[in-house]
């Protein structure tokens, strides 16, 4: 089962109030989108369809913008994300291995989120700690230096 | 601020403070705190810092986050400057070694060789 | 004062004014440089790259339909460096294009296709065991329209079309990189998602990835089922633009021809849609006549053009009482065709088949309303587009060119010049105000409204008839029709009668008529030539007033009695509903 | 250039009132008269922060401080230090701040050959403190250019100074706020560029952690300068301290009065605002990013026109990013003179890098221009670890090329860079081993730039894509010598016919490598090996006779593939093994190869 986006009045209601400060600023598409994303976690048809609405640009559009930026997701996200940095100089100290472990581990495929709704595994762009590569995150957390053995202790604490 | 005179003498006042002009036995540590850093656990290290000079009562210490210096394979790392002048940058610091800084270093004064950044990288 | 400067196209010095693009500049001296997305005053992103040329002391290549012309520039459109990067461009196309030329409704109007063969372009990115192959995404459950990304070249054409003409934004970009598609938000299917069917992206497509819903063969088996009639009606701007199909000048009249086609094909009986936009005068004059005296709601719109119908229903339901409740001459025939004309044929509604030849895609998504039948079927059986119709008489190898002209016979293929001009923006409106103001005022009252007539966005006119002052506007193209209703909602003035179209410039420009290339868009004033097409006929015909329409007073006397009658009602006139789309659940 | 001998004298107003221009002076006419006056310079400087102790001087290198330096000190400085190389004694500064046991810093190699002008701050005060910022002559900058000058002459002092974009392009930043300040319109936008997108590049990072203010100063000046009373910091959203701290630091600036109206009471406003990018590399291209911070897809547009024409909501806007702006007001304090005699002569300063890869110190580090390549990677970065053998520097990312051995004592510039097919671009230094295949190399960055284009122009968004087709199927074993071709004619069009820089330069990582390293391509293609060991269905790992029989790989392979007895040459059944690497990795003596019989190298 996918986790399904978990829309409430009261984020809702977050959002229109953050739409109302947007709203006056120029250029008010970006931080509305950013603020979505963190009040859902993910922007699905719904919530384009209520930016829509406030901002006058039509649901194409924002989804051709919400498409266009990695940080955005139409899709909800799994509840650990796991992101391993493939950067240059995380993949050139071997990032790749660390990748294809966690889609091994994990059983999914990068840029998917696990059938449990538990687990989504990214590949991002450098994250600027390029003297600890390979580097890869879960959640909050950063671990520097990865291996294949770090995933696995890694992956095992996470499903425990 | 509506002139550079003012500027300036906030500027005296704060490079004052900073480098602690006129303090004797004062001690600045500085703790790398960029991305880097944290990701190589600055944090830990900079709370061990500041809880263990807050419990020993410490009041010419300072301990400040500073950006990334540069050495990012060697984070977490913490420069100790005093007001004597001289600078000390320790490397690959852990929660243990910052307690183990802040009572040989900076209570005794006895500069911990091993964990030298001059020291690590040779 | 317009400044001039002097460059250097192909080793030709010319002079031309200083805001010329490369592009103009060498158009203007007969060099064509190829292009793909450009599409003047639309859609000038320069993404394509097919259009670049070779500038002296400038690194790369740049796209001559965007780049202004200097002083003492230096142009090269046709070198070595040039020809490679453009057809490598090409064929990096075409490996993701899916060739069905044979059966694309774009079977001779590929702007895609047209620059293949000019460069003679190798296929080879398209092995699909040594080169990715894009997924290919098909919307195709709406009643009218289909997107085809297997044939999509990502130019944009669709997208500022939609955006700048409709003024609606249905189609963008999605994802991005070589993922990028181009779609409805989410590829979410077409008729939830806000779309009125205008066909402004297909005539802007280069290709056949948006296209109507391709019905032809619907019509070849029923031509093919012996227990079948079929009656068949066309369309007043249909005989403006079919002959583009064959070779003939934009602006040419082909009507005679276009009735000998349809007898060519096999269809039995032929009416015209002429006929009922006579008829729609009546009723919907008449309901003006009634709304102005009883007090009624006020502006009120017309009704014919179905992509304003769903304009109004999905953006501005709230004004769905202005909506007159006459059914489209397309509707009104429909109607006839099954009730009236069945008995004079003697025929049971269930063996017609009526099948109408329109200009405009969202006709078809009309006829299947369900509300446009009765005891089970619908009064229209198939729409047909105008190029659908070309397409069918092409396939069927009948010499159009060479089609001897035929007047129709029948009742229902009387009309007057009032009807015909229904095709062009400013008809409808034209049409009314000859027999209302005649109705009115108790005695004649001239027939040109000249001030309602041209390619004005938005047209105002005041007319003082019998002591009152009538304010009318007349608006055409979803972009106008949104600037409308902001006028209207700011402004004191109260309109009493507002002609809208879905398409600009009318019917003549509707979505299913042929397509004009993205060079020849810019050389002629496609609307202004088709729409005097139909002004024309309007002068040369003996009426020139609906109420005139000989055919039309016999059937208020034979069926109808009189207009707004109960049986008008029950056959011509319908009702509307409120949409909304991208209509999931939270 | 390092070595060059420098004679700074301080410049502070405070020093200036006891005699430093007199100073200066005689310093000059001594050394014309030792005939040395070539070969040293002297430089008038920004204050030392030292002024009751005034006027200072310290002579470079060595860092020797001098204070209270009286007129008739001169001659004895020159005889003895700078020509007999022996410092006055009795002149030494000998305050609390003995600068002779600042040693510790630049002692280490990796400090000692840096010179530090944009990261100037960065590790040294605290971020979240404005104050710190003060301390260190922050603001005064934007204070003397708004007390003391005209918009057109920031600009010429700009122009001065030779400043070029740091972002890439390396076009000269006076020039392009002179466009700015032409244009005459209501509204002007000033847009701080920070969204570094180049994988394996961090410096603009580490100035917006360590040094926020000196952005905000800078942009401050430019506003000035241009006209623009607004400014717009795009910054990646993968950033989050920086954000944090550049959010903080507008705020203590506003409280201070140092932005928002009338900054030191001249009559200038200017406010700044953050604009969180949302993750796409391609938003580093300054038309992108405008359509980005507009609410749009951020697909670049056709230039012309130019943002200093018609930019952010159709208004002039001058970009430019972390690192240019970082430099500015170091210019205003120190002097054009000052900052156009560092580096070489096309490029003026200093560059920031992101060193990484195979390299002992990896690491953030700020080099004059002309700095050499060996130089960074053999003497900062420490060579290369683990005995291997360098094999290519990639600079410039994605949009850069590999530059090899041969090539390593060139001067770094922005010149020099492109004229080896590279490019500066915003300092990521990837330094790449024997173990690195320059296939899989030009491939993961392909694979970067097809993730990565907006999709907008066919060359870029097919082109690439077909490119990394071939490349896959290289790697895969089932290339052909047709498909090199393929590539590189592929290539130079996408070079030529893209609409924006990321197109334009996509192709570079592949047609670098295949400049350079076309046995390598040949050996994947014709022999169907891949000599770095790295694309596994052309690697077989072997022991060589270097094995000393320590055993170690046996145990590290994790399906014991691996035979061998203790000091006995060891053997790896080639059916069973996984290619993994773990042997190669755990191997003491690199005993352990995936090189072709007879494989020369590249």
């Amino acid at each position: 089962m996918r986790s399904k986006v978990n829309i409430t009045e009261e984020k809702l209601s977050e959002l229109k109030a953050a739409m109302e400060i947007h709203k006056k600023e120029p250029g008010p598409l970006m931080p509305t989108l950013h603020a979505a994303q963190k009040i859902f976690g993910c922007i699905p048809l719904p919530i384009q369809k209520i930016i829509s609405n406030e901002l006058d640009v039509s649901i194409a559009r924002i989804n051709g913008v919400v498409t266009f930026y990695g940080h955005f997701s139409v899709e909800p996200k799994g509840k650990n994300i796991v992101s391993v940095c493939l950067g240059t100089a995380c993949y050139v100290k071997g990032s790749q291995g660390i990748l294809d472990a966690f889609s091994h581990d994990l059983n999914v495929k990068v840029g998917d989120t696990t059938d449990d709704g538990m687990f989504t595994l990214e590949a991002t762009r450098c994250i600027g700690a390029c003297g600890l590569a390979p580097i890869f995150t879960v959640n909050e957390e950063v671990f520097a230096n990865g291996s294949v053995q770090l995933v696995k202790k890694v992956v095992q604490k996470l499903k425990s | 601020m509506k002139t550079l005179e003012e500027l300036k003498a906030l500027r005296k006042k704060s490079y004052e403070k900073m480098y602690m002009i006129g303090v004797t036995g004062g001690v600045r540590v500085q703790v790398g705190y960029g991305t880097c850093g944290i990701a190589a656990g600055a944090k830990p290290v900079y709370d061990t810092f500041v809880n263990e000079i807050k419990a020993l009562n410490l009041d010419n210490v300072e301990v400040t986050q500073v950006g990334c210096m540069g050495e990012c394979a060697f984070e977490p790392i913490v420069e100790i400057l005093e007001s004597n002048g001289s600078k000390t940058i320790y490397c690959l610091v852990t929660d243990r070694i910052a307690s183990e800084i802040v009572e040989e270093h900076i209570v005794k004064g006895n500069r911990i060789d091993k964990y030298l950044l001059s020291k690590t990288k040779r | 004062m317009t400044n001039y400067v002097h460059l250097t196209i192909d080793g030709r010095e010319i002079t031309v004014p200083s805001d010329y693009t490369v592009m103009k500049a060498a158009d203007s001296i007969g060099i064509s440089v190829p292009r793909l997305c450009f599409l003047e005053g639309i859609h000038e992103q320069s993404n394509c790259r097919v259009c670049i040329v070779k500038i002296d002391g400038q690194r790369g290549l740049k796209t001559s339909c965007s780049t202004k012309v200097a002083e003492g520039m230096v142009v090269h459109t046709d070198t070595k460096e040039v020809y490679e990067a453009v057809s490598f461009n090409l064929e990096l196309l075409a490996g993701n294009h899916k060739f069905e030329c044979w059966k694309c409704s774009r079977e001779n109007s590929c702007e895609f296709l047209d620059l293949l063969r000019r460069f003679n372009v190798d296929n080879d990115f398209s092995n699909a065991k040594l080169f990715d192959q894009k997924e290919i995404k098909m919307n195709d459950t709406s009643e009218a329209m289909l997107l085809d990304s297997s044939k999509c070249v990502l130019c944009g054409r669709c997208v500022s079309a939609c955006e700048k003409q409709s003024g609606l934004g249905i189609l963008n970009f999605s994802n991005r990189g070589s993922n990028t598609y181009i779609g409805p938000a989410q590829f979410h299917n077409l008729e939830d998602a806000g779309c009125i069917y205008c066909g402004k992206c297909i005539q802007a497509c280069p290709t056949g990835a948006i296209r109507e819903k391709d019905e032809i063969k619907l019509l070849e088996r029923a031509l093919r089922d012996t227990s079948k009639t079929i009656v068949a009606q066309v369309a007043p701007s249909v005989r403006a633009a079919l002959g583009e199909e064959f070779g003939y000048k934009i602006g040419t009249n082909v009507e005679g021809q276009m009735f000998a086609a349809m007898k060519a094909l096999g269809i039995h009986e032929i009416i015209d849609t002429n006929f009922t936009a006579d008829l729609t005068i009546l009723e919907e004059g008449t309901e003006f006549i009634n709304r102005v005296q009883n007090g009624g709601v006020l502006p009120m719109f017309t009704s014919c053009s179905p992509g304003w119908v769903n304009y109004l229903e999905l953006y501005y339901p709230e004004y769905i009482p202005n909506l007159s409740t006459c059914k489209s001459p397309q509707q009104m025939a429909g109607a006839l065709i099954k009730t009236y004309y069945a008995k004079k044929l003697n025929k049971d509604p269930k063996d017609i088949y009526s099948v109408s030849i329109m200009p405009c895609v969202a006709k078809k998504a009309e006829a299947k309303r369900p509300e446009m039948g009765r005891d089970g079927y619908q009064d229209v059986d198939l729409v047909l587009t105008t190029r659908e119709f070309a397409r069918l008489i092409r396939h069927r190898g009948i010499p159009f060119r060479d089609l001897e002209p035929i007047r129709p016979f029948g009742d229902l293929a009387n009309y007057t010049g009032a009807g015909v001009i229904f095709g062009a923006s400013g008809g409808v409106m034209e049409a009314a105000l000859r027999t209302v103001t005649e109705i009115l005022e108790g005695k004649s009252t001239p027939v040109e409204f000249s001030e309602v007539r041209g390619l004005k966005d938005i047209k105002e006119a005041t007319y003082t008839v019998s002591g009152i002052d009538v304010n009318v506007a007349v608006v055409h193209g979803g972009a106008a029709i949104k600037e409308f209703f902001k006028l209207m909602k700011t402004t004191d003035k109260q309109y009493h009668f507002v002609e809208f179209m879905g398409c600009t410039g009318g019917c003549i420009n509707g979505g299913g008529q042929p397509i004009v290339s993205a060079i020849n868009q810019e050389k002629y004033d496609v609307r202004a030539l088709r729409s005097k097409v139909l002004y024309n006929i309007d002068q040369n015909t003996e009426f020139r007033k609906s109420h005139e329409n000989p055919a039309v007073k016999m059937i208020y006397d034979e069926f109808l009695g009189k207009p707004n009658s109960h049986k008008s009602h029950e056959l011509l006139h319908t009702h509307y509903n409120k949409r909304s789309f991208y209509d999931d659940k939270i | 250039m390092l070595d060059r001998m420098h004679i700074l004298i301080c410049g502070g107003t405070e020093c200036k009132e006891t005699n430093s221009l007199k100073i200066r002076d005689k310093f000059n006419t001594e050394l014309e008269r030792l005939n040395l006056g070539k070969d040293i310079k002297t430089i008038l400087t920004g204050c030392f922060g030292l002024c009751a102790l005034g006027p200072h001087v310290v002579i470079y290198p060595g860092e020797t401080l001098y204070s209270g330096v009286k007129l008739e000190d001169v001659t004895e400085i020159v005889e003895q230090h700078i020509a007999n190389g022996k410092p006055v004694e009795r002149l030494l500064y000998k305050g609390d701040f003995n600068r002779k046991k600042f040693r510790n810093r630049s002692e280490l190699t990796f400090f000692a050959r840096q010179k530090r002008i944009a990261l100037r701050n960065c590790g040294v005060i605290n971020p979240l403190e404005i104050t710190e910022y003060i301390a260190r002559q922050g603001y005064e900058a934007l204070g003397t250019v708004l007390k003391t000058m005209t918009p057109l002459q920031v600009i010429e002092e700009v122009k001065k100074s030779g400043l070029r974009g740091r972002g890439g392009g390396g076009f000269p930043t006076g020039v392009k706020w002179e466009f700015a300040n032409r244009q005459i319109s209501d509204q002007k936008y000033v847009i701080c560029n920070a969204d570094e997108g180049d994988p394996g590049a961090f410096m603009d990072r580490a100035v917006l952690e360590g040094d926020p203010h000196s952005v905000l100063e800078a942009m401050a000046i430019c506003g000035y300068a241009i006209g623009a009373n607004t400014g717009y910091i795009y910054i990646r959203a993968e950033y989050p301290v920086a954000v944090e701290r550049l959010q903080l630091a507008i705020g203590h600036a506003e409280a201070l009065g140092l932005l928002g109206d009338n900054i030191f009471d001249s009559g200038f406003n200017f406010k700044i605002e953050l604009r969180l990018g949302a993750g796409a590399f391609v938003c580093g291209e300054e038309t992108a990013l405008i359509a980005s911070i507009e609410g749009e897809r951020g697909m670049p547009r056709n230039k012309p026109p130019f943002p200093a024409v018609k930019g952010l909501f159709g208004k002039p806007t001058n970009v430019n990013n972390v690192e240019t702006f970082a430099n500015v007001p170091v210019i205003f304090l120190k002097g054009a003179d000052w900052f156009k005699s560092i580096g070489t002569e096309k490029s003026s300063g200093t560059k920031v890098f992101a060193l990484g890869g195979k390299i002992a110190n990896t690491g953030l580090l700020e080099i004059p221009m002309g700095t050499t390549l060996r130089e960074v990677i053999y003497e900062i970065g420490g060579g290369i670890p683990n005995k291997r053998e360098f094999k290519a520097v990639q600079t410039g990312g994605p949009s850069g090329g590999c530059i090899t051995a041969a090539s390593l004592d060139t001067p770094i510039d922005f010149d020099n860079l492109i004229a080896l097919g590279s490019m500066m671009g915003s300092g990521g230094m990837i330094i790449m081993d024997e173990d690195n295949c320059m296939v899989d190399v030009a491939r993961f960055y392909l694979e970067f730039t097809v993730d990565e284009s907006c999709g907008k122009c066919t060359p870029c968004r097919e082109g690439t894509k077909r490119m990394l087709d071939i490349l896959n199927r290289i790697c895969d074993g089932q290339g052909t010598m047709e498909d090199l071709d393929v590539l590189e004619r592929l290539g130079n069009m996408i070079k030529d016919s893209s609409l924006c820089g990321l197109g334009q330069t996509a192709p570079n990582p592949v047609l670098s490598t295949l400049k350079h390293f076309r046995k390598e391509y040949e050996a994947h293609v014709i022999d169907k090996v891949c000599p770095a060991g790295v694309c596994k269905n052309l690697t077989t790992y072997v022991v060589t006779d270097e094995c000393i029989g320590c055993t170690k790989c046996a145990k590290n392979c994790p399906v014991g593939a691996i035979e061998g007895t203790v000091k006995g040459k060891h053997y790896i059944h080639p059916e069973q093994c996984i290619k993994c690497g773990a042997c190669k990795t755990a191997c003491p003596v690199n005993a352990i190869s995936t090189k072709p019989e007879n494989w020369e190298g590249v």
